[in-house]
């Protein structure tokens, strides 16, 4: 370990470590530019220059390149040091005097005055030549796709002969280290720079390819995502690994399959919202102001996007009136969904509060069909967001959305009244109907649950068993069975896991007795039967004698997964399965029965 | 009869081979059985007794029904003599774990058709050269194109006719059942070791050889052998009465060919069209 | 149709003898909401009911027909809707080509019927059996599967 | 069969169209002929006929045997019922009717083979259903011309020419001619009945001699071979390739197995007696799962061991009459010939290796 005095503070750093690391151990604030702690220091900027006064070469030296030595004396604020990093300033202010980064460094420093006369046009642009950038593509990215062009005031930071290069990724990482926000990579990438949509934000933000996918996530550590990421894509960046000081950040790690064998299932699989662009009367996905409530959601939130300061997305400015629409997909037979979402009533009203925090003199309309407020003080809640005159409520459906200049023209009918409507809104805020996830028809062929036709889980019972579905051991919580709010997803889930729970507490599994049993003694194990299985309850079973060796491999129904449908008894060519209760004797006995 | 030494010779050579390697306990194959118009089943479990084997114009049986016999198991791994047709029923076999395919070794011989006129099976064969086996004995044989109309002409024959003349034709068949089960014995895929006919409780299949009794029994070969049957004919060969059974089979057979695209036998892999099921299947005539 | 259904059966009027295989969950059921929204048919249908239209075996039907029936309906529940998922879709396979080999045999195919009826088609359930009862009606006594007993070689 | 062998065997001539003037004749007095006619291209089986056209006459025999006249595949033992508001009724079905038949045109291993069933249906118990049916029947039998590969009568104590249980062995001649040989006394009065349709031959008439049926094996040592060799592995190795189908037994004119069944509903039924088969694995089945002939091996044994060694020392008649059709309808070309000379030749070796 090297000893060193910073300031008068005495620290202690690793050897091979520069005096600027130091300075970060022992809290000391240097400024820099042209550092990045994953890229090779280049001491370009000259910004962080510190004053050696003992235990090396006395002088002002790069904190950044400059390596730690054992019993320096560093001062990081001394006289010669700030007139120095003045003198630095001075010169970028010449260089680039549009600079903000530049221009609040200088307020900082306390200079007022500009000494030289600021440079204009191309030879005054932001860019700082420090070259952080170039050593970046080479060092990080791999793909030295940017370089120093031309010479003296020409000098620029450009792909070689200021082509478009065709070793360019398009990752964007130069623009993004640039300490003074000086790079536009779309000037030499020959791909359109995509940046990558942040899901949990709706896409109204971007995020890193290395990324915690929401704030709440289980468990609240980064994960990499591949197709993104310049490391799985080149080979190349390793960024984060170098910069992770748990060096927690390993690229081996793949993807992996878990198995386990479990007693019960619970889906919670949850919901998504249609698409509400197929309804092009309300302009979504037309006009960037008509936004769906979910990306309202984020749009107010504080960990949002926009960290919960609410602006249009056409011109940023706060919308000062809104208009809610509801049952957009819902309760329509036709070209939509003929079930009530269930919770758009609510988050509506809740909407409508939020927004009247954001822009107190902000106007809010819902169109509305019906306010479905069933629950728990719900109706009161709705009542008071109209008493309160949170938002004004209209009874009718919206007839069309369109722009008229910057405002959105909202046409509606207002039922109550018998009139028609037009309302000039700055955003317009869709309540789109809940459909189930996705994947929902797949996972529920590898549950062999059934669906019903809009591909929400069939409960076993509607009201005697809401919560089980027709395979034995699985059960179902949350919106992936019906549309539900939050407490009604909470109880559903509970009494799923006690369901669970019940199933799997036990050291026997009771059930009911109608189901397949195979006679062994004549089983041929070709197990056409397994194939019939809905359920995947057949499997084999070997016969042995009493010293083990196997006699015969026979199918072996699962008295807990089987349901006793029957399919396997009708496919047993040798008769060898029978359904206890509707067994082939029995029903040969109610077929010769019903004839006298 | 003249064997075919260029098939024969090879045969016997890699069967004596297999033997005193000891790769296989038994070849089943094909023996001379004098002048008969018959080649009988040979069991060869002896390097010096595979001269035994033939193959020629006589080599009528499906070997593949030794392959679910305990006897003929307990001897251990099985060499078997097969022909194209013969292939697609031991692909069934694997299919519906009869046999392993570890332990069978597959010998398989080109054959041109059998019979004089060829069989109708022979004139649609479309497996003269058996493809996956083991070995091969003798040279391929040329494999003309078959024309598929043909594959199913014996059901579409009798498809021609009006309901009731299929009636009549069929009662007429039928009632020569004497319920010897040949065919059901021969069958390689009827591999049941206890046949519907044998289960008592409840007793489906009236065990009496009178039509009504008849027609269950055919009813239910032939429905327990559909989207498996592989159109092998030694059912209709077998039949002591003559009952063209082969005719029921390729209605089946066609059946599953026009419904789902399928042909059994051709793979070990594919599943049984009654083991699966598609959401778009045929519905015509559901009411 | 169905004044026909309520009128009192005149007992010298040959009444068809009619098996019926259906489903718990969907085609019993529809029956029973047949009988609960007071939807009269003909009682010449006899029902066995089944978990599943996927547990007909081909047997089922000509033990019928061997016992008398002069027609044999299997009725489950909608594709898609099979309480087992995927019962009635195998059924659906087995028993169109089980019909397609009776017809092939020259075993009339009016005799055999299949059917789709939900739990809540209790209206369906009621006007299919008025069909069919009139359909068998005019073919009359199953009488090619009838004398078989006394044919054949015995 | 109370037609008792005459005392002399008289000899007829028949002139061309005789045939016809026989079954016009029989039908007109109300007697039912059953004679080979052709069911199927090129098979002939016995069926009752209506007019002598469809009779015919060269064939190499029946596909199957002379027994079902006698024995039917299947046939009503009973029948009962029993409705709700009655008691049960169990009917009984009729013997046989006391129709009289003849049945012209059946060979004469067929009919020779009823000698062996006639004792077995006759022997502690008097199946009355048989011996009525044996009672109202005529035999008019044809002489066989035509043996082929797969016959060995002459190796089983028959021949061609074998008159055994026939009433009336007819030699057909060409065109339409025959000689009628009267063996039994139902023969006398079927000659009566032809009236002119034949006259006595004259004296010194000879006979065609018998086709050659080549001498195959000598049944006295394959039954001491047989008495020595219930275990061997020979059973195993011949039953190997046998698939245990009925063919062979249901096609033997000596095979008389049985099984009784009940076939019911709830209310009615019948009882049945169907023919049986001694290859089936479930013929010796216990309702235990017992099964005493476990494997084919064991069933193939019973078979040979019955027709050679069994019947032999309960009846002192073989059970077999060569008539070939096991062989020629077995589907894996099992050849009892084949076996029996194998036996033949095992029971030579052993005597040998005891000289030695």
């Amino acid at each position: 370990m090297l000893k060193l005095t910073i300031d008068g503070q005495q620290v202690e750093v690793e050897s091979g470590r520069t005096i600027l690391d130091a300075a970060k151990l022992a809290g000391k604030e240097i400024p820099t530019l042209c550092h990045h702690p994953a890229v090779q220091p280049a001491g370009a900027c000259r910004i962080c220059v510190v004053e050696i006064t003992a235990g090396d070469r006395p002088g002002l030296v790069p904190a950044c390149a400059y390596p730690a030595k054992d019993g320096m004396d560093i001062q990081t604020r001394s006289k010669r040091v700030l007139e120095s990093r003045r003198m630095t300033i001075q010169l970028l202010l010449a260089r680039s005097p549009g600079s903000e980064v530049i221009r609040e460094m200088a307020k900082e420093h306390g200079i007022e005055e500009h000494l030289f006369p600021a440079q204009t046009g191309e030879n005054g642009d932001d860019c700082i030549m420090c070259g952080l950038c170039v050593r970046l593509c080479q060092q990080i990215v791999g793909a030295s796709a940017i370089c120093f062009d031309g010479r003296g005031p020409d000098r620029k930071i450009s792909t070689p002969y200021k082509s478009r290069s065709d070793v360019c990724l398009g990752c964007g990482a130069c623009a993004f280290v640039c300490p003074t926000g000086a790079i536009d990579p779309a000037e030499y990438c020959p791909n359109p720079i995509e940046k990558i949509p942040n899901e949990f934000n709706c896409g109204l933000d971007s995020r890193t390819p290395i990324h915690i996918p929401f704030p709440q996530a289980v468990p609240n550590k980064p994960f990499i995502d591949r197709e993104n990421c310049i490391r799985f894509q080149t080979g190349g960046c390793g960024a984060c690994e170098n910069i992770c000081p748990a060096g927690a950040i390993d690229y081996d790690m793949t993807d992996e399959f878990v198995e386990e064998d479990v007693g019960a299932i619970i889906v919670a699989t949850g919901y998504e919202i249609m698409d509400p662009s197929i309804y092009e009367e309300y302009g979504y996905g037309r006009y960037p102001d008509v936004v769906t409530s979910l990306e309202f959601e984020r749009m107010v939130s504080a960990s949002g996007p926009s960290n919960g300061e609410l602006t249009r997305l056409s011109n940023g400015k706060p919308p000062k009136s809104i208009v809610f629409l509801q049952c957009i997909g819902s309760r329509r037979e036709t070209n939509g969904k003929p079930y009530c979402s269930k919770i758009c009533c609510m988050y509506t009203a809740k909407h409508a509060i939020l927004y009247k925090h954001k822009v107190h003199d902000g106007q809010a309309f819902v169109f509305f069909m019906d306010v479905r407020a069933g629950g728990k003080n719900y109706d009161q809640f709705v009542r008071r967001v109209v008493k309160e005159k949170q938002a004004t409520y209209l009874r009718g459906r919206v007839s069309k959305v369109y722009a008229r200049g910057d405002k959105l023209m909202v046409r509606g009918a207002d039922t109550l009244s018998g009139t028609q409507i037009e309302i000039a809104a700055d955003m317009v805020v869709l309540a789109p109907a809940l459909v189930p996830s996705s994947g929902i028809r797949d996972l529920s062929q590898k549950l062999r649950v059934g669906f019903d036709e809009h591909g929400f889980l069939l409960e076993a019972h509607p009201k005697l068993r809401p919560v089980d579905t027709n395979t034995a051991g699985v059960f179902l919580a949350g919106a992936c069975h019906s549309p539900k709010d939050i407490p009604e997803s909470v109880a559903q889930a509970g009494a799923a896991a006690s369901k669970a729970l019940g199933l799997i507490s036990h050291n026997r599994l009771s059930r009911e007795p109608t189901i397949g049993v195979v006679d062994e003694s004549s089983c041929n194990g070709c197990f056409e039967c397994e194939g019939v299985c809905a359920y995947g309850a057949i499997g084999p079973r070997e016969l042995t004698d009493r010293k083990g060796n196997v006699l015969a491999t026979v199918a072996f129904i699962n008295e807990g997964l089987c349901q006793g449908c029957g399919a396997c008894a009708a496919t047993c060519r040798s008769k060898s399965i029978e359904v206890q209760g509707y067994r082939d004797d029995q029903l040969f006995a109610a077929i010769t029965a019903i004839h006298r | 009869m003249n064997a075919n030494t260029a098939i024969t010779e090879p045969l016997q050579s890699a069967a004596a081979d297999l033997l005193s390697e000891g790769k296989v306990a038994v070849v089943i194959g094909y023996g001379a059985n004098g002048d008969s118009s018959l080649a009988h089943p040979e069991f060869v479990r002896k390097p010096e007794d595979a001269e035994r084997l033939v193959f020629d114009e006589r080599c009528f049986g499906n070997l593949a029904v030794y392959l679910s016999k305990d006897s003929i198991r307990q001897m251990g791994k099985i060499g078997i003599v097969v022909k194209g047709c013969d292939l697609r029923a031991i692909n069934v076999l694997l299919r519906e774990h009869v046999v392993k395919r570890e332990d069978i070794v597959l010998i398989g011989v080109p054959c041109a058709g059998l019979g004089d006129p060829p069989l109708q099976k022979c004139s649609v064969c479309e497996q003269r050269n058996p493809e996956g086996c083991d070995i091969l004995a003798g040279d391929p044989v040329e494999q003309p194109q078959v024309d598929a109309e043909l594959r199913y002409k014996d059901a579409a024959d009798l498809d021609a006719k009006s309901l009731e003349e299929r009636w009549e034709y069929w009662r007429g068949q039928l009632s020569k059942c004497i319920r010897c089960y040949a065919c059901r014995n021969v069958c390689p895929l009827c591999y049941c070791k206890r046949c519907i006919t044998e289960k008592t409780i409840p007793q489906w299949i009236e065990s009496s050889a009178h039509l009504r009794g008849n027609v269950a029994w055919n009813v239910a070969r032939a429905f327990h052998l559909t989207g498996r049957c592989v159109n092998c004919g030694e059912c209709e060969r077998a039949c002591p009465m003559d009952i063209p059974l082969g005719a029921i089979n390729q209605k089946m057979a066609q059946l599953m060919n026009e419904w789902f695209d399928f042909q059994s036998g051709l793979s070990s892999e594919e599943k049984a069209p009654f083991t699966t099921f598609n959401a778009d299947d045929p519905e015509t005539g559901i009411l | 149709m169905s004044q026909e259904a309520n009128k009192p059966t005149d007992p010298s009027e040959w009444q068809p003898r009619i098996v019926a295989f259906l489903c718990n969950w969907c085609s019993y059921a529809g029956a029973d909401l047949a009988g609960m929204s007071r939807f009269a048919y003909p009682a010449a249908i006899k029902i066995v009911r089944l978990p599943c239209s996927g547990r007909v075996d081909p047997m089922f039907i000509i033990k019928s027909f061997e016992q008398g029936a002069d027609l044999v309906l299997v009725s489950g529940c909608h594709p898609g809707d099979c309480h087992y998922t995927s019962g009635n879709y195998h059924a659906r396979r087995k028993l169109l080509a089980f019909r397609e080999l009776m017809t092939f045999l020259g075993i009339d195919p009016r005799r055999f019927k299949i059917s789709w009826v939900s739990a809540a088609e209790g209206a369906k359930w009621s006007s299919l059996v008025k069909e069919i009862t009139a359909e068998v009606k005019a073919l009359g006594p199953f009488e090619t599967y009838s004398e078989l007993q006394t044919g054949g070689t015995g | 069969m109370k037609s008792a062998n005459v005392d002399e065997q008289v000899l007829y001539q028949a002139a061309a169209g005789w045939l016809k003037s026989a079954v016009d004749i029989l039908q007109g007095a109300g007697v039912e002929v059953i004679a080979p006619v052709e069911t199927d291209p090129g098979v002939v089986e016995l069926a009752a006929v209506n007019s002598s056209d469809a009779v015919v006459t060269d064939y190499a025999n029946v596909r199957l045997p002379l027994k079902q006249v006698f024995f039917p595949i299947s046939e009503v033992l009973l029948e009962f019922d029993k409705q709700p508001d009655s008691d049960l009724d169990v009917k009984s079905e009729p013997v046989a009717s006391s129709q009289e038949v003849v049945v012209i045109g059946a060979r004469p291993c067929d009919v020779a083979a009823l000698e062996a069933l006639d004792k077995v249906f006759h022997w502690d118990y008097d199946d009355v259903r048989y011996s009525a049916r044996r009672e109202r029947t005529t035999l008019v039998t044809f002489a066989c011309t035509s043996p082929d590969a797969h016959c060995f009568c002459t190796s089983v104590g028959g021949s061609p020419h074998n008159t055994a249980q026939s009433d009336v062995l007819v030699f057909l001649g060409a065109d339409g001619q025959a000689q009628l040989q009267v063996c039994r006394d139902k023969g006398t009065r079927f000659i009566e009945r032809l009236g002119d349709a034949v006259k006595r031959a004259p004296a010194g008439t000879t006979l065609p001699s018998p086709p050659e049926v080549a001498a195959r094996f000598d049944s006295e040592k394959i039954k001491t071979w047989l008495d020595e060799n219930f275990e061997s592995d020979f059973w195993t190795d011949v039953s190997l390739k046998c698939l245990g189908c009925g063919a062979c037994s249901f096609l033997c004119p000596t095979c008389h197995c049985f099984d009784i069944v009940d076939e019911a509903n709830w209310r009615k039924g019948q009882r049945r007696r169907n023919w049986d088969c001694c290859s089936h694995p479930m013929f010796t089945k216990h309702a235990s799962g017992h099964n005493p002939r476990p494997d084919q091996a064991s069933r193939c044994r019973q078979r040979v061991m019955h027709k050679f060694k069994y019947f032999p020392e309960r009846f002192e008649q073989l059970a077999c009459v060569g008539c070939g059709r096991c062989t020629r309808a077995c589907c894996v070309g099992q050849n009892l010939v084949g076996i029996l000379t194998d036996i033949e030749a095992r029971a030579k070796e052993g005597n040998d290796s005891d000289a030695e």
